[in-house]
């Protein structure tokens, strides 16, 4: 906490930029997503430190407002970094050249953890008491959430610490967690299609006139549980790969179920 | 039992509050089991606003905005759901199925706002020329309370002033199409988890996705807790057991196939 | 019900031809679901062949060749099992054990035949010294029909000459006969494994046989795709992040191995 | 495809050895085991390759006239390699050697691919549906097998394409692919031995007059589900690496098996 | 029934067997399947002896005395179990629970006694410095006959001097004590594992912890052999297949750890 | 075997010391653990060796008097290890500080195996046998360990016969069979966290006068099964690191357990 002492910046300043992190997507558009979100974050740091040059301070303010973005516990943890990293008066273009380069792992990083593995198992157990009836569901979802935000506050410090020991190292390292982020996303995302993606056909094939055969069951369930969700979900990516655009598959997936459920197939 | 006034104007307050939540996910109010809660609350029906709520939560959790995309609305969908549950004699399963296309609807109206606010990168950009620091930070809260107004104009037009339009339009939907609605809410998180294989996915996180696959198919669990629990324990194995990488051009390469989105 | 001369010759044609495809491995029709599947509807009977075929198919997954290996018949199997069934009053399942005794004979004729079929290397060896290209590619097809020859011959003897002795000889078969054959049955794939395991099982190899076999026996699941979903998953996070090899001596190492076989 | 123009081995060449690799195991013996049916694959490219001198054919006929034995697959695979490389007028030795080190983990590739895994998930869905009673399994089972055949257009393809960039690399690669296959392979036998053995003993222990125990149940079933399984198919590995010859382990299994059914012990 | 002389005598003499193997783990015969069902002879009720064994021995399986640690005791409560369940009307898991606070106390002494044999190694080092290795070895077998003792004694007391105050006081225990005495059981290896884990844990082992606990959790076993197989797999296959370490400095940094407990 | 013929320490010499072996905790004390015993285990054979020089007796019973504490099969691989070395005149530090630090990792070794392995496994199969009344479990459970002991006249030997060949390869496989014990170990740890620990809330919350929501399904089985036996043991754990003892723990476990019960929340 010595650190603190001879600096500039301040625990508050720290805080304030994280109730400004709010904020960070109050702007968010397809130019720059929260590009100009992350600038209102940073800029009154940038004021503080550069209050006795104009030019210096709107350089930097440049450097700070094109595209940006990242998970938004991960955004208050690099701000963290950056900030430790002006103090040190660390060369401008590798302060930026560093942000640029770690927003996209981070995100990776943020999203396995808090969009992919966090949501569905407060989804999960919150859910199951709310389908019950019970308001305890939400009240303990609004409270874990409460605690999530709060995590900002924490992970700014823990960036602006980092900052201040070795860059190199952390550039090691977070290839390494971004590869064991993946591996946690992409096994919870394996397991998300298995339940969350639901779709099941109706259809039978008609054997003789009493006796029919369920094609989910007698075909599709005989490959594998879970047949179709993985199939629609392959077929999606390979669409979104091939340029289909989202807006359109989500059309085609809705016209497509409420045409096979005229059909009675679903 | 139709919607009075002052219900309406509360159910578009509180449309408010989690539009501008949606809009900067920070506290997570905006998430469809607080705000069907919530919407039960304002209607004298809390039960069936929980269920609702939980129901809702269920299917969205797999429709996720990462990467910038911009799933179905999980306000929207949260706040139809919980109206139609609490008022009319609708079937919670039946009202989400029913709320999920005014949540289609109004993720393309998110999505016009995103387009509309690129526009307002010229001002900021000239703000940003002029180094004023005040005025960065103002336009951001401006675009927050800006979303979460086109929140209440949606939520008040929906519940009050066409609210016997659609309670007519439900009256007469027939059964497929009830049936089509639940089942295209069932199918869409296929879309929201193949837009994030197009981030995430390398032939290498293959096995991953399949071991993933196979425990939540052939375990019996209530969340999906036992498979975070087994990808984190094999990419732990991989940090400490596994091959060391060279690191920095890994980097990169992540981080472009991130941007790209 | 007995089987007409013309059934007769039908089905031995079948045999014909489904023993040159189990000869040569080409088109999988030599499967029992195939084989038996088709002498159900020569025999007017496809639904109880259907049925057998299925069977016979199952206990004969793990009875393959590979390394060169010969197995019970897979081509008889089918085929006996078929006729028993569609024309006996016995139930499919125990038509499968009953036919296994044939399958076995049958085994031994093509071991015989791989035999004989050495003493052919002479002549070959001939033809390749005077550049007989044409002579070289003949041999082969020879070679395969008469393999077709000696099935059609086994066919016709079974299921016409000596129908009326084996159709007595079951009605006579006591319980715990029939009952020894279903276990044996049962029982003849470890063999099948074990000569795999011969070629294929090295110490480290070790862990992934514990698994696969942990796997099917803790999951409740239809065919084996799951446990072969696994096995593919721990091959690619093997190939894509295990310590690299040094490559070279082991391709031969392994190779050596197989070609003992 | 431009590799085709100035070669001279047309791709009709390579359809035709296809179609003569039908007859690979025409002449299976113990001798040679696929080596007579390789050399009738093989010869007519050799012959067109070598049609001015009879001498040097008759060389190139011999080397490929030994021992052979290779999944069939992974055998068009392979031809396609050795053609790109006798084109290349690679050296005679090191075409030979390339061959006869590389048949052994191809055929391990290969028969871990379609032996031990295709075939049993195809026995599964269509055993499945064909024990209804339903004609439906046998034909998708079938059209599945001609798309397996199929497959060795496309495998000469790749061989000769393979062979005309480097062998070194393929090399290295052959190792890595051979331990993935192994792994795959040896995971599937295991689930294998767990679904297709089934053996279960039918003994009990008489503990009083009316009170008996199923040794089944209460001690194998304590131990490991199908433990009994794992135990005859260890039995059989170690009496075949002690030379036990096959032959006389089918009559044991089937004596054993007749014996306990005699005494009611199965 | 009550306990008679001869039989007190004879549970003393079984009591001093097991205590010796239970201080010097040789033969573990001092587990309380073994201890129980002994005892069960010896009072005429092998059968009860046993159930109460078993459940014991289930109960105690965790508590083991790895790393130098003092579990409570498995003699004693294997003893005073199996007493309590063939000599009163008490049911084989009411016994389980009640022999509790006699193995907890048993422990206690235990743990005096390996304090006090600490005085025993002045005289040990004498011996050294006189190069007596006769002396040597003979201290180390009076050490264990004096446990022995220990456990005959504490056995005559509990099961013969004051076996008419246990019967009255168990006579008069409420449910509730009954009860939590079990519950007491059940929770009482968490501590046991506990101490292991000060021993074992390191933060890279912990995904072979989790896949352990999920694999017991959601697999449906009669005996921990398939979360062992699993276990011995993921070894194997670290070890054949990982990343090979540096070696020497990882023995010493594991030899101090276990060193210290 | 001819290993014997030249030297010193013959066969019978190996088996009296795996029979000393038996009172290796015969002195157990928390001063030097089985140091003491490890001492008359290998007393009589450093008479033998040094049975001229009494100094030298001397020196070497001190050197094997001090802390020693690890798995008793173990111990006797190593007697045979350290055995082998004096033979060969090793010298005398190495072979303390050979001895001193393997019995650790050995220990580690071992107990994996012996105690959080074999132990559960016996115990769950002869126990279901035991249950249900029957003798056979406890006579089954008897055998087995008398194999386990016997495998002590096995360890030592291949103790004696390692260190005969070459130490430094020993020492770098100590380092990976150390891992895979643990890891073993571990496995086996939370399997056993699962199964035997338990502990289950009967509390309640009432919602209405007929209705109430069993908190021990609503919320703790939500979360996941066993987990309020996963919390026991890491609140132990946490306790156990910050030095509370672990007499302190059991009484706490017991009267919190009583207590719970009087309020009838267990
Ligand atoms: O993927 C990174 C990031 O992208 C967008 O900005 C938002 O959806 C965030 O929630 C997400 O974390
Ligand atoms: O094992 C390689 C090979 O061996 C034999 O030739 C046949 O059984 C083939 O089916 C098999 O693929
Ligand atoms: O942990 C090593 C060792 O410690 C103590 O000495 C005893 O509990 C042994 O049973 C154990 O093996």
């Amino acid at each position: 906490m010595s650190e603190y002492k001879d600096n500039l910046i301040t625990k508050s300043d720290l805080n304030a930029a994280v109730w400004r992190s709010i904020v960070i997507q109050g702007t968010f558009n397809y130019e720059r997503y929260q590009g100009s979100g992350w600038c209102a974050m940073i800029a009154p740091i940038l004021e503080k430190i550069h209050s006795d040059n104009k030019n210096e301070l709107r350089e930097r303010l440049k450097d700070n407002s094109g595209f940006f973005n990242t998970q938004l516990i991960m955004a208050n943890f690099l701000l963290g970094l950056v900030i430790s990293l002006y103090e040190k008066k660390a060369d401008r273009k590798l302060i930026n050249g560093l942000r640029i380069s770690l927003f996209g792992p981070l995100a990776g990083i943020g999203d396995s953890i808090f969009w992919f593995t966090l949501m569905p198992i407060m989804a999960g157990i919150c859910s199951s008491l709310a389908t019950k009836g019970n308001i305890i569901g939400p009240i303990i979802y609004f409270l874990v959430y409460i605690g999530v935000f709060a995590l900002r506050f924490f992970a700014i410090r823990v960036g602006y610490y980092t900052g201040s020991k070795s860059i190199e190292k952390l550039g090691a390292k977070t290839g390494e967690l971004s590869t064991a982020a993946s591996i946690l996303g992409c096994t919870v995302l394996g397991g998300l299609i298995a339940t969350l993606v639901s779709f099941q056909t109706k259809a039978t094939i008609t054997i003789t006139d009493s006796v029919s055969l369920s094609i989910q069951e007698a075909f599709f369930d005989q490959i594998i549980p879970n047949f179709l969700p993985v199939v629609i979900t392959i077929l999606m990516y390979v669409m979104l790969k091939k340029k289909v655009s989202p807006t359109f598959l989500i059309l085609l997936l809705l016209i497509g179920s409420l045409t096979l459920s005229y059909f009675g197939m679903v | 039992m139709s919607i009075t006034l002052l219900q309406a104007f509360l159910l578009s307050l509180w449309a408010f509050l989690s539009g501008c939540d949606r809009m900067v996910e920070a506290f997570f109010w905006f998430r469809p089991i607080i705000v069907s809660t919530v919407v039960g609350i304002i209607l004298g029906d809390p039960v069936n606003g929980a269920i609702v709520g939980g129901l809702t939560e269920l299917a969205f959790a797999g429709l996720t905005p990462a990467g910038g995309a911009v799933p179905p609305d999980p306000v929207v969908a949260g706040l139809m759901g919980a109206v139609f549950a609490c008022t009319g004699k609708i079937s919670p399963t039946a009202a989400v199925g029913l709320a999920l296309p005014f949540s289609i609807l109004m993720q393309y109206i998110i999505v016009l706002m995103y387009m509309a606010y690129t526009f307002w990168m010229r001002p900021f950009d000239r703000k940003v020329e002029a180094c004023d620091v005040k005025g960065i930070v103002r336009i951001n809260i401006w675009g927050t309370l800006i979303a979460g107004v086109a929140y209440f104009i949606f939520a008040f037009l929906a519940t009050y002033v066409i609210q016997d339009v659609i309670q007519k339009a439900i009256d007469r939907i027939p059964a497929w199409l009830m049936n089509g609605f639940e089942v295209a809410g069932g199918v869409m998180p296929a879309l929201g988890f193949a837009m994030l294989l197009t981030v995430m996915y390398k032939t290498r996180y293959l096995p991953f996705l399949i071991v993933g696959f196979l425990a939540a198919t052939y375990l019996n669990f209530t969340n999906i807790l036992p498979v975070a629990l087994i990808g984190c324990s094999i990419a732990m194995y991989n940090y400490f057991f596994g091959r060391k990488e060279t690191g920095d051009n890994t980097v990169m390469e992540e981080g472009e196939s991130n941007v790209g989105i």
